[in-house]
């Protein structure tokens, strides 16, 4: 009986989930036909690459829109970190420094988004529109509305690497994607914090009742938003060698389509890391595709409209009963 | 967030009544180029005493009319206009017109109202000097990847028309025409997936700058040998240049513009008469 | 005298101004069970949120122990041994029953891994204890609310608290789960817990309680030893003044078969067939389950049929959702009274006239308001709504008085035939007789009413016929002359009666 | 009784509503002080010109947020609307049917919005995420990426008055603008639809079962989000006498941050058209007054975003009881 029930649930989780897997699958046989170039093993390595940081930014956003939230100042965050570590190691200071002290001012202003949100009662989309603007002032003041190149300093040609370098063949940002992943789906599933933030986004009240409390789950769950958003902003640093002020404009919306296309539902409770890893790679694919097919620049909105519809028009949901 | 820089805010001046308040309405503040516009403004101006005020229509005509409008109501001697666009500014023209204000239009042109002087470097013969030279050093054959601005901005369509022009006749095939909205992120991941698309490339001319710093990463990460050409001129472009990374970058003398422009301006406010054209030499930056 | 656990003196409390507990003693003895009775909105839920942390006080003390204490969150309560059954389903539906019940407490490992083998094992013990078949990784959302019911009732017996606190914990439960949380609820009373029991249902409270205090308008009626007590004094003390037969059946010459439905089947229920007569009630017993709300949803619209046909007035009928059902003049109050009975961020006006706004539009598409406002006076007098005015907002309304809305708002659609599904769901004494006589008057001017409760009382008393469900199907219908409490179970749990 | 319980909500409901207007009149003192241009009859009607396209499209979203819905298609419906009436204008088509068949575009693809999200169930943001990339596609591949002039026609001096004109020295967006905020009060105060708008933002599943056709509602809904948004884009393109591709790229954040700020909660049900236009009132004040006071255009977005994030806080509502 036991046994019965949890192939039970598995089995209807798999077929919730598989929507999103047979969009890409269609788009990758698609592809394949199309353009012989596309099904080649150093253009599935750049797919990765280029989906590495849409991806990050759409973990962390997992967990925001996991408990019915939504952080639109991903890209602002990733641009200010940028910029901030892209003058760190052009001043030569230490690698390990320059990517923790960058990380952790990216934790904090998320969890000034969640302290935002939390105890003082924003509702996020306002919240992390004021901070998301906010936020892009500060980088244009800081950065004088100039790129700043890493470049100049012994330390460069190391965090660099970051974004360029290889290990085994495989482009780094991939591992840290794929480490991003291991990790958010370890902490969401196996995780009391995980546990709380799917709680959370299904029912605030009754996890309150239930003794947790929820302005500390959304104060962690906006900080790995801003961790992640930092994260993102190291690797465009590095892959570009400078940081632009304009870093990261608009990426809230990729990222989201991500994560709705892999099956999250905005209003809270449901959804999980592997669906936001598909929906990643869906955009990364579509985008990569797009250029392959030389796609004009005039269609190319077109076409990422109508896919993202068909994408989320196979998931939708069974009427919620709420 | 310590250096501020040498420009910093503006209003320096405020107490002098008889210094000219100059308003300056800029396209963008987020590109380099129309910072480097800005700057060049901002220091004419305190070099001769003028006032300046500088508004941003963050590349919507709409807000451009609007600080148009702001300054009017600031009672502003002059508007330099930096258009977004060289239809869509026609209003915000008419409307300082209306006011009595005279107007100098910086980098794009008015296609109506009346403008006192347009001083500009030509984007659609830069883009025609960027393909010259590509057709130049390929000995007119070979192919060539276009980046193209923001599908629809001016800039973009001028680059863009200039550029096919001077590779008309010519044996140079444009294999790919995608755009990477001047944004140097785009301009490495979709050059990325091009170098994935074309085995065989040449030369790469992307609309600005930043798209072709971008290109550049991805053309350095696949270790192919391509022809980067740019527009622009910014610091970090030169840099390239110099650095042989690059192959050449248009450059528009953006500080010159802005320069130009206040000058011209203190000279229209003194009632000498200005040439309605004031061309800015292009040129272009090579090693 | 039993040595007193808790006791709360003077609790005071003001919403924004509003006074709703005024100097109320209260008390839990060590081992016993308190009944906490009164009348819908007399403060027994905001008396017990105080206690609690849900709710602060605006003053009075709260000794725990004998030691003052002065909870500002759930946590402190419970981690101090206090755990409450709110009177609403407070679960997460899309977690699983174990991630449920250990909420907040889950038994993690060094490396921060939550022990999942030691989760689902206790959750079932908990579970098997209340009688309930089901995995304990299976989601909430999946189960109905008699079952979402007792996983609230598990979870905080799984705190193991030294007082626990149910307000209507019954509330959705029929006689058989019931009786299932007694054996339950008497076991943790020898094991020395102390349990305060907060019920509409009397009959409950002289099966299990040993004492109770009576609540009204806020005040304190009293404390008494429950020997002291028989039903009717309790009712005094709740409404203040002796109330006469609970049950006031009326008797009306049925007319004209008006419903009639035929071999009603979708994936919910199947076969259903039974006919309603003009002014007549006919009430649908059977357990938590049994699928009455689905059979009644079926029938408005809600849920797509597969197989059977609606007949009005012997004429077949098309429903294909709620507008449909309301033209044809069926009106249902639903069970669920706070997610699609009624909305809580509107009015009481804008509740009442929701379902039938047509009724008040001129010309040029305006509200006439009113009108609006004369229909609803009509309403908030004849069946008492206390409310601060006909502008209140329903969500500041107690559960009886929102359930008085509720109705409100299907009778102003003008229906034949009124389906009420648990009418008095959490309606105090008092209300419950209003809405019987109600419900009668409407049956003498000739409406015909679908009754389904889970009392088998209020089913015996009022109805004229009762139709039993059992596993989605009509197990049997007695008329009300040879209908009993044996019968019904019988049939209720699927067996054949002659 | 009655009318006791009256005043009591209306009290009540001025309270909840006069935190923007305190917002508002703080801008209004300071900026009277700090620039003694701010406050002239000219500044004031330039003020309200500018306010106006925000405050259209503002009062379209005020119904979508109503609902609990978004429409982040409002800048795109804007842009083809625009694009579209200007070539009409320009192939001289008589002035009434120019804005008769605008206005109808813009009602069809904010119904489409709406049956997406209804009949196709679809989460708001995401569908409106989708037709917003897709209809920017579509404006470019139809202007081919190049701005449309509205002159060249005899109706195009009719047209061009709409955005430029002025009645009884009042400018004429300023008079549409007022008529929009009361027929949208109107609506929402006194008809049956916006009633059901409350209610259906209110509590979706209690609204259908009191036999409402809830899918209607929300086309309807939407509908009028893009009728507004045709209308704003007719608005622009008249004022600019010109319809550009990128026109409206971003103005549906400016838009939602009028109707938060004015109140509405963005999980619905709560809100007013009044603090819709207190809210576009704010934005277009303080657009206004960093123009005026000369702050550098890198520290608009700080100003701007503290603003927001201020008059957020400021009206914050108490923690929810849902
Ligand atoms: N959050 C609140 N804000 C304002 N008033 C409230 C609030 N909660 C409860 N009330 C009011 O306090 C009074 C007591 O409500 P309470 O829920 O405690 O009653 P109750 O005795 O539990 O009733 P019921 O039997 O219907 O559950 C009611 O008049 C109710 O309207
Ligand atoms: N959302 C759902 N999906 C699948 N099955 C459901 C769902 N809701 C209820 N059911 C099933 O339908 C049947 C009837 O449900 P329900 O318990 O609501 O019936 P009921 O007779 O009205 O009982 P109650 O006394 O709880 O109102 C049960 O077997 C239940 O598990
Ligand atoms: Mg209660
Ligand atoms: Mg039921």
């Amino acid at each position: 009986m036991k046994k019965l029930s949890l192939k039970g649930r598995d089995w209807k989780s798999i077929l919730s989930q598989n929507k999103p897997v047979i969009v890409l699958l269609i788009l990758i046989v698609a592809m394949s036909i199309m353009n012989d170039r596309f099904l080649t093993w150093s253009n599935a390595l750049t797919v990765l690459r280029q989906t590495s940081i849409n991806a990050v930014i759409a973990t962390g956003l997992t967990f925001a829109i996991l408990i019915g939230g939504i952080d639109l100042s991903v890209g602002s965050v990733l641009a200010i970190c940028g910029a901030v570590s892209a003058k760190m190691v052009a001043s030569g200071m230490n690698i390990f420094l320059v990517i923790l002290l960058t990380l952790m001012l990216g934790l904090g202003m998320g969890m000034v988004n969640g302290l935002f949100i939390s105890k003082g009662r924003l509702q996020p989309f306002i919240a992390t529109l004021g901070t998301m603007t906010l936020l892009r002032g500060f980088t244009l003041v800081y950065t004088q509305g100039k790129p700043i190149s890493i470049f100049g300093s012994e330390t460069s040609a190391v965090y660099s690497k970051i974004g360029t370098g290889y290990f085994l063949g495989i482009p780094i940002p991939v591992y840290i994607m794929l480490f991003v992943f291991v990790i958010a789906y370890y902490i969401l599933r196996h995780m009391k914090i995980g546990r709380y933030t799917y709680a959370l986004g299904s029912n605030e009240e009754a996890t309150m009742y239930s003794g947790i409390k929820t302005d500390n789950v959304k104060i962690f769950v906006y900080g790995i938003s801003g961790f992640l958003s930092a994260l993102a902003g190291i690797i465009v640093t590095s892959r570009l060698g400078s940081a632009q002020p304009t870093a990261g404009s608009g990426y809230e919306l990729d990222a989201i389509a991500a994560v709705v296309i892999g099956g999250t539902s905005m209003a809270g409770g449901i959804g999980t890391i592997f669906g936001t890893a598909i929906g990643a790679l869906i955009i990364g694919i579509l985008n990569n595709a797009l250029n392959l097919l030389q796609v004009s620049s005039y269609y190319q909105g077109v076409a990422k409209g109508i896919v993202i519809l068909i994408a989320v028009l196979l998931d939708r949901k069974q009427r919620t009963s709420r | 967030n310590g250096d501020e820089g040498d420009n910093g805010d503006n209003g320096d001046g405020n107490g002098e009544d008889t210094a000219k308040k100059i308003g300056l309405v800029v396209s963008t503040l987020n590109n380099p180029f129309f910072v480097d516009l800005r700057d060049g403004a901002q220091a004419k101006a305190t070099e001769l005493g003028a006032e300046l005020i500088i508004l941003d229509s963050q590349d919507d005509a709409a807000t451009e009319l609007s600080n148009v409008e702001d300054l009017i109501t600031q009672g502003v001697d002059l508007i330099m206009i930096n258009p977004t666009d060289s239809d869509a500014v026609g209003s915000a023209v008419a409307a300082a017109n209306g006011a009595g204000i005279p107007v100098v239009t910086l980098d794009r042109s008015a296609n109506s109202g009346e403008v006192e002087a347009h001083i500009a470097s030509d984007n659609v013969a830069g883009g025609k000097m960027a393909g010259d030279f590509i057709v130049a050093q390929l000995g007119g054959t070979g192919k060539v990847v276009e980046l193209e601005g923001i599908p629809g901005a001016s800039a973009a369509r001028e680059r863009g028309e200039g550029f096919n022009s001077a590779l008309e006749g010519t044996e140079i095939e444009v294999v790919a025409k995608q755009t990477a909205n001047f944004d140097r992120a785009e301009g490495l991941s979709v050059m990325e997936n091009i170098l994935q698309a074309q085995a065989e490339i040449d030369a790469v001319f992307a609309h600005n700058d930043e798209m072709a710093l971008g290109a550049l990463e991805a053309i350095k990460a696949s270790g192919r040998e391509i022809l980067v050409v740019g527009f622009d001129a910014t610091e970090d472009a030169v840099t390239s240049v110099q650095a042989g990374e690059m192959a050449a970058t248009v450059q528009q003398l953006p500080k010159e513009i802005g320069g130009m422009g206040v000058d011209t301006a203190m000279k229209i406010l003194a009632g000498e008469s200005v040439d309605e054209y004031i061309p800015v030499e292009l040129q272009l930056v090579t090693e | 005298m039993d040595e007193k656990i808790v006791s709360m003196k003077n609790i005071v409390k003001e919403f924004s101004g509003v006074r709703v507990l005024d100097n109320v003693d209260f008390n839990i003895y060590k081992g016993k069970i308190m009944a906490l009775v009164g009348e819908n909105g007399a403060g027994k839920s905001t008396l017990m949120k105080i206690l609690t942390g849900v709710y602060l006080k605006t003053s009075g003390d709260i000794y725990l122990e004998g030691k003052e204490v002065n909870f500002t969150t759930t946590k402190e309560s419970q981690d101090m041994g206090v755990a409450i059954i709110h009177q609403e389903l407070n679960l997460v539906q899309d977690l699983s029953i174990s991630e449920n019940i250990f909420l907040g407490r889950e038994p993690v490992g060094k490396s921060g891994k939550i022990k999942w083998k030691q989760l689902y094992d206790e959750s079932k013990q908990w579970l098997d204890k209340l009688g309930l078949n089901e995995s304990p990784k299976e989601l909430v959302k999946n189960l109905s609310v008699g079952k979402q019911q007792l996983i609230e009732i598990a979870k905080a017996l799984s705190l193991n608290a030294k007082v626990i606190i149910m307000d209507e914990p019954t509330g959705a439960l029929t006689i058989s789960e019931t009786e299932k949380l007694f054996e339950v609820v008497n076991e943790l009373r020898s094991q020395g817990h102390s349990i305060v029991y907060i019920s509409h249902r009397l009959n409950e409270i002289f099966q299990i309680c040993d004492y109770v205090t009576v609540l009204r308008d806020g005040t304190l009626v009293g404390e008494k030893t429950i020997d002291e007590l028989d039903e009717d004094k309790i009712i005094e003390m709740m409404v203040g003044r002796k109330l006469s037969e609970q049950y006031p059946r009326v008797n009306t010459i049925l007319g004209h078969t008006v419903l009639e439905v035929k071999n009603l089947s979708n994936k919910f229920v199947k076969d259903i067939s039974f006919e309603l007569k003009e002014g007549e009630i006919l009430g649908v017993a059977g357990l938590v389950g049994a699928g009455r709300t689905e059979m009644a949803r079926s029938i408005y619209g809600v849920y797509p049929l597969d197989k059977g046909e609606i007949l009005m007035k012997g004429k077949p009928v098309v429903i294909k959702s709620p507008k449909d059902a309301i033209k044809e003049g069926i009106a249902y109050v639903s069970e669920d009274r706070k997610s699609n009975g009624i909305v809580l961020g509107l009015n009481i006006v804008e509740n009442v006239t929701l379902a039938s706004l047509d009724q008040y539009v001129g010309k040029i598409g305006k509200i006439n308001k009113s009108e609006e406002e004369k229909s609803t006076d009509s309403y908030v007098k004849s069946m008492s709504i206390k409310a601060a005015g006909t502008k209140q907002l329903l969500k500041f309304l107690s559960g009886g008085n929102q359930q008085k809305v509720a109705l409100a708002k299907n009778l102003n659609t003008n229906p034949k035939i009124l389906i009420l599904d648990e009418p008095t769901r959490g309606v105090d004494v008092g209300a419950k007789k209003e809405i019987y006589e109600l419900i009668n008057k409407y049956k003498e001017s000739g409406m015909s009413i679908l009754m389904i409760s889970s009392e088998i009382p209020e089913i015996l008393g009022i109805s004229d016929r009762v139709m039993v469900m059992h596993e989605g199907m009509v197990t049997g219908t007695l008329d009300i002359k040879n209908a009993d409490q044996e019968k019904i179970m019988s049939l209720a749990v699927g067996k054949e009666v002659s």
